[in-house]
């Protein structure tokens, strides 16, 4: 039997395939699917204090490899999760790990209180970097300062949850963002999250997305989000949990060579709702076939020019 | 029970045009995925091999019929995502899961007019078929591209039917005035649509004048099809967002707010 | 007839179609598949002041609708440029743009000087933002403050020549770098360069590139390139050449929508030689089924909600 | 003079395997695109339609022959762009670019070693086939596949040739060992090669050894094929970088530096 097993602080997985925020619903949407207990994790919707209705449509667009999202993080707030979704899911069994939206490092505080009481939640997931929405995320992604203060924000009230601070690609230098995220007291760090994009229609003269600029996710970043993870994982201790463009096993584990512990599935959902569940599968004959026993024997293993 | 499943293509098969590959509009034909029940005004989402990675989202087509046998699509292409499936042959595979959404509702014994404008009657046709009583159904045809490019004779068989052709702008005020007046005769009955937007906006406005109970079934853009990324939505009266690939296709015209966005 | 003249600074086009550095060779590379005069303009490989061997092999992969590249300003130099290259180059019929690649902003004025002396060299373009070569590229196409420096050497010296500065799209706002760039004196911008990325090969567990980081281009970075034009025309008032996954003429056409004077045509160079020529043909029949007699009706009519 | 031509499949036929879709070793024969010249050695970049915008790159082959109706390559499916190109059927159209780079020399009355490694076998088809004295040419065949699976017995036929597989790692000496004792036969001739890197590696020290003159055929990664983008380029003995896709494939042993890169 091959080993998956992936030990982070304070959370186990038992494989290293996590659902991404905002591609996976509540998890409930694709029971039909695929068993929800396969996966290593759930990170379920972003989600904000109050219900969000999010921004006008049209706000998805499909690109070359990729789409465009400016969703808004529409969701039903957090009281609502606890109460209708968390007792659905199968937490006992599959890390559950909430995806946090806030304007304010004292509404991201507020949000970790109440979802760091749960037992059914894993972990946090901290997202500093939405670029959609003008008012908050966009800001604090972008701004070293800001990614520490917040992150301090939520470490304070997490309890014993685990802190996982998801990080934007659209900067200049992601190692001083990783960077802030570890002295904050993150205690790990997940990333990337979308891309900065734009679409237009020609003959409406109409951008394809109503918010005009929207977050570029699947393959076609994947070479965007490597080079991130490779970075960040240079920058930091913590582990980091790979995500962006990944559609098969061998994406997986690519993200694992290049030093990540874990790894999100995002955009592959909508390629195929049973993606997540189809790459769990195939993990371990990919492992088998490049030779390796655990994922221990291969995260981090590249072998860089001159080494 | 939605199922995802990789089918065999049994026919594609043009409409009213010549027997080329990558016809405009064309029936396509598959094995049964192995569905339990279906419903008409369900979907299902289709994904070719050809879109590779280039395509990130399958596309969504209502189910035109489907028995124990054969899943039965009705397409018109009109983006590169449709040209891949146009140019499907027999025994090539696709990826397809559903059946996805809502229904149109069935009432035997009440009067029901049937809206279809463009491909939007592809539902229609499994509607018809399994009504059972045809007689208390009226299909009304709005179309541009000729009468032959669409299923419209085999549904023309099967129940009270009437089209209208808007070649030119300018016929867009007679598909309205036969909307209008067909719609004031089934104040007391059923009044289902499927069709582009404006066309449904136009519907609604004088289902609800009338206060005819109506459905339509919605067209969005959709990034998953089983109700994951919010990329749908339609928003509702209450302006609370319904996701059209769950909530819908299939909605009650008077819970929803059509004209906005796009 | 349709009318494609593009109206710059000290330049006139007679198409909006160039071909983009470093991704055309010198032209001359494309002669059996089209007729350079045909185009718009060829920005030619960058140059430097001494010959450059670039990086080591392997310094090209395929990535999803895209790829990515470390050459390292592989050149003959400056003098070879002028004395091998130019003379065979139809520069009365196209315009012939030298892109600069220096280290220092001593370097770019030198580089101008030399080649705005000749007078088959149309325009310069500053490459600000290689993101490939360690030494310096990199540093100042992230940097405002460098940006203006650079702008100011090579403006300096350029005699009559227009100046078109090259943007990099790896930093958190491009219309600071933009702003930066008009303010040193750039008579034009064009934008993106290549978006940082990486790829690794599981098998060998080696970078794909032996550069370890390399840029992405291709239609994968369209949607990030129409983002930055977007937000770089809303910032400076010098005209915008866009460049960035640009393979079809409606491609272009989308650019210019979004506020481009020109586009570059880069890797659709490589789906097939003659994709620039093929572009420059398809550009007014595009023009006519979207309904508009000139570039100036289309330019800039992007319809953003709520205006 | 080259040229960029959409032209169309005649056929894929696969060798020594069943006729199926996807075969991993086959002959791809397709319309000439209207050349008029090229020699053995040359190459073309080739692009089938479902490339769509997933592949920015075409890919290279050796011109297998070419006469005046059809162009013939021999093609290895290793990834996922030759999987495209191993599902082509008879009609369908590619592009393809060519010829491109340089040729190996043609010298009649010279002793000529042709050595070939798996599906480097290819460009020496045709250049036995237009070489005017056969009797002149022997060929080495080394390959890890069945032999059935290259175009061996079509060469085996028209020139004296002799092959070694190479099944398990533990067979690489056999290789060499070949590989030594017929270039040490070939002091005074020449030495033709074609095969993956590390093949043509030991090809050429041994032929530096002997002195003898050599050609060797490169297959680095290219992206445009035409001398753009400098993205193939090997260096040479004097440190300046050559480009593959002109200053190549086909290159004297002595002027290259091999064994540096993938
Ligand atoms: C529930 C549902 C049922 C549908 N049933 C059918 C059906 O039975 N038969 C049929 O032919 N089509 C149907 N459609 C529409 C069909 O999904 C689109 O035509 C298809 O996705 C377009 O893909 P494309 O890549 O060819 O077009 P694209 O290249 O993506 O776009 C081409 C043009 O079509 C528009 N478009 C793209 N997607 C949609 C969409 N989902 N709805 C409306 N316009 C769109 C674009 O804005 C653009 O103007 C249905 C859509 C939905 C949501
Ligand atoms: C001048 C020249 C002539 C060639 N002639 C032939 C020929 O006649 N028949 C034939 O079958 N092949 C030939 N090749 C090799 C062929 O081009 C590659 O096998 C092909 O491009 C791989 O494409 P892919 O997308 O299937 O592989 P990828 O998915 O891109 O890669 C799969 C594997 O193949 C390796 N690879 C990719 N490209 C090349 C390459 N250019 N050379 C070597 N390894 C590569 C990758 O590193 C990887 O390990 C030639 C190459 C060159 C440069
Ligand atoms: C439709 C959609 C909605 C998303 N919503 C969220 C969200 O609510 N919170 C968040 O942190 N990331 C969100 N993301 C970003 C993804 O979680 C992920 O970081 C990104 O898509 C890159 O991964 P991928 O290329 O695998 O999709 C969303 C992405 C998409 C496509
Ligand atoms: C192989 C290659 C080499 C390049 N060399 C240069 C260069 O020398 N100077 C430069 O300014 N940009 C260079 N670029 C960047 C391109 O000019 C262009 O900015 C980028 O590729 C984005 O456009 P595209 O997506 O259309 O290719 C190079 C790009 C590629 C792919
Ligand atoms: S298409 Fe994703 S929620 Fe409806
Ligand atoms: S492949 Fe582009 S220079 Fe050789």
């Amino acid at each position: 039997m091959m080993d998956t097993t992936v030990r982070l602080p304070g959370l186990t997985l038992k494989n290293p395939v996590l659902t991404a925020s905002g591609t996976f619903g509540f998890g409930l949407e694709f029971e039909d699917f695929g068993d929800l207990r396969t996966l290593g994790g759930i990170v379920v919707k972003g989600m904000s204090l109050k219900p969000r209705q999010g921004n006008p449509m049209p706000r998805v667009a499909e690109t070359a490899c990729g789409m465009l999202n400016a969703i808004g993080i529409q969701n039903p707030g957090v009281e609502s999760f606890i109460k209708n979704k968390l007792p659905h899911l199968p937490w006992e069994d599959t890390a559950i790990i909430a995806n946090l939206y806030a304007c304010t490092a004292e509404e991201f505080g507020e949000l970790a209180d109440i979802l760091s009481a749960e037992e059914g939640v894993a972990a946090l997931e901290v997202n500093v970097s939405c670029p959609n929405v003008k008012e908050g995320g966009a800001a604090f992604g972008q701004d070293p300062v800001q990614i520490g203060r917040v992150t301090e924000a939520v470490k304070a009230k997490a309890r014993n949850k685990p802190v996982m601070v998801k990080l934007s690609p659209n900067v200049a230098d992601i190692g001083v963002c990783a960077r802030a995220a570890e002295a904050g007291g993150a205690d790990m760090l997940s990333l990337i999250n979308t891309v900065t994009g734009m679409a237009v229609d020609l003959v409406t003269r109409k951008p394809l997305l109503a918010n005009v600029i929207g977050g570029l996710s699947g393959p076609a970043i994947k070479p965007v989000a490597l080079r991130c993870v490779h970075q960040a994982v240079r920058a930091v201790k913590i582990p980091i949990i790979g995500l962006g463009g990944i559609v098969t096993a061998r994406d997986a584990l690519e993200f694992i060579l290049v030093g990540a512990h874990a790894i999100q599935v995002g955009t592959a959902n909508f390629l195929r709702p049973d993606a997540a569940f189809r790459l769990v599968q195939q993990l371990p004959k990919d492992m088998e076939i490049i030779g390796i026993g655990s994922l221990d024997e291969l995260r981090g293993t590249l072998v860089l020019p001159g080494a | 029970m939605k199922l995802c499943k990789k089918v065999k293509v049994v026919d594609v098969r043009p409409f009213g045009q010549p027997m080329t590959a990558g016809p405009e509009f064309f029936e396509l034909r598959l094995e049964n995925p192995g569905w339990d029940e279906w419903k008409p005004g369900q979907f299902v989402m289709l994904r070719p091999t050809s879109f590779g990675l280039e395509h990130v989202w399958a596309r969504p087509f209502s189910i035109a019929m489907c028995d124990k046998q054969e899943l039965t699509l009705f397409i018109q292409r009109v983006g590169r995502g449709t040209a891949h499936i146009a140019a499907l042959e027999p025994g090539d595979h696709v990826l397809v899961w559903g059946p996805l959404g809502t229904s149109f509702v069935q009432e035997p014994d009440t009067h029901t007019l049937l809206l279809a404008g463009g491909v939007g009657i592809a539902p229609f046709k499994g509607y018809a078929i399994l009504h059972p009583k045809r007689d208390n159904l009226r299909l009304v045809f709005a179309h541009r591209a000729s009468a032959r490019c669409y299923p419209y004779e085999q549904l023309a068989d099967a129940v009270k039917a009437e089209r209208v052709q808007e070649e030119k702008p300018e016929h867009l005020a007679r598909v309205i005035t036969l909307l209008h007046e067909r719609i004031s005769q089934y104040a007391d009955g059923l009044v289902l649509a499927c069709g582009p937007a404006p066309f449904l906006t136009t519907v609604r406005k004088y289902a609800l004048e009338y206060g005819a109970r109506c459905q339509l079934s919605l067209e969005n853009r959709m990034a998953c099809g089983v109700g994951a990324c919010l990329g749908c939505v339609t928003p509702g009266v209450d302006g609370e967002n319904r996701r059209v690939c769950v909530e819908g296709p299939v909605f009650w015209a008077q819970d929803i707010a059509l004209g906005g966005g796009k």
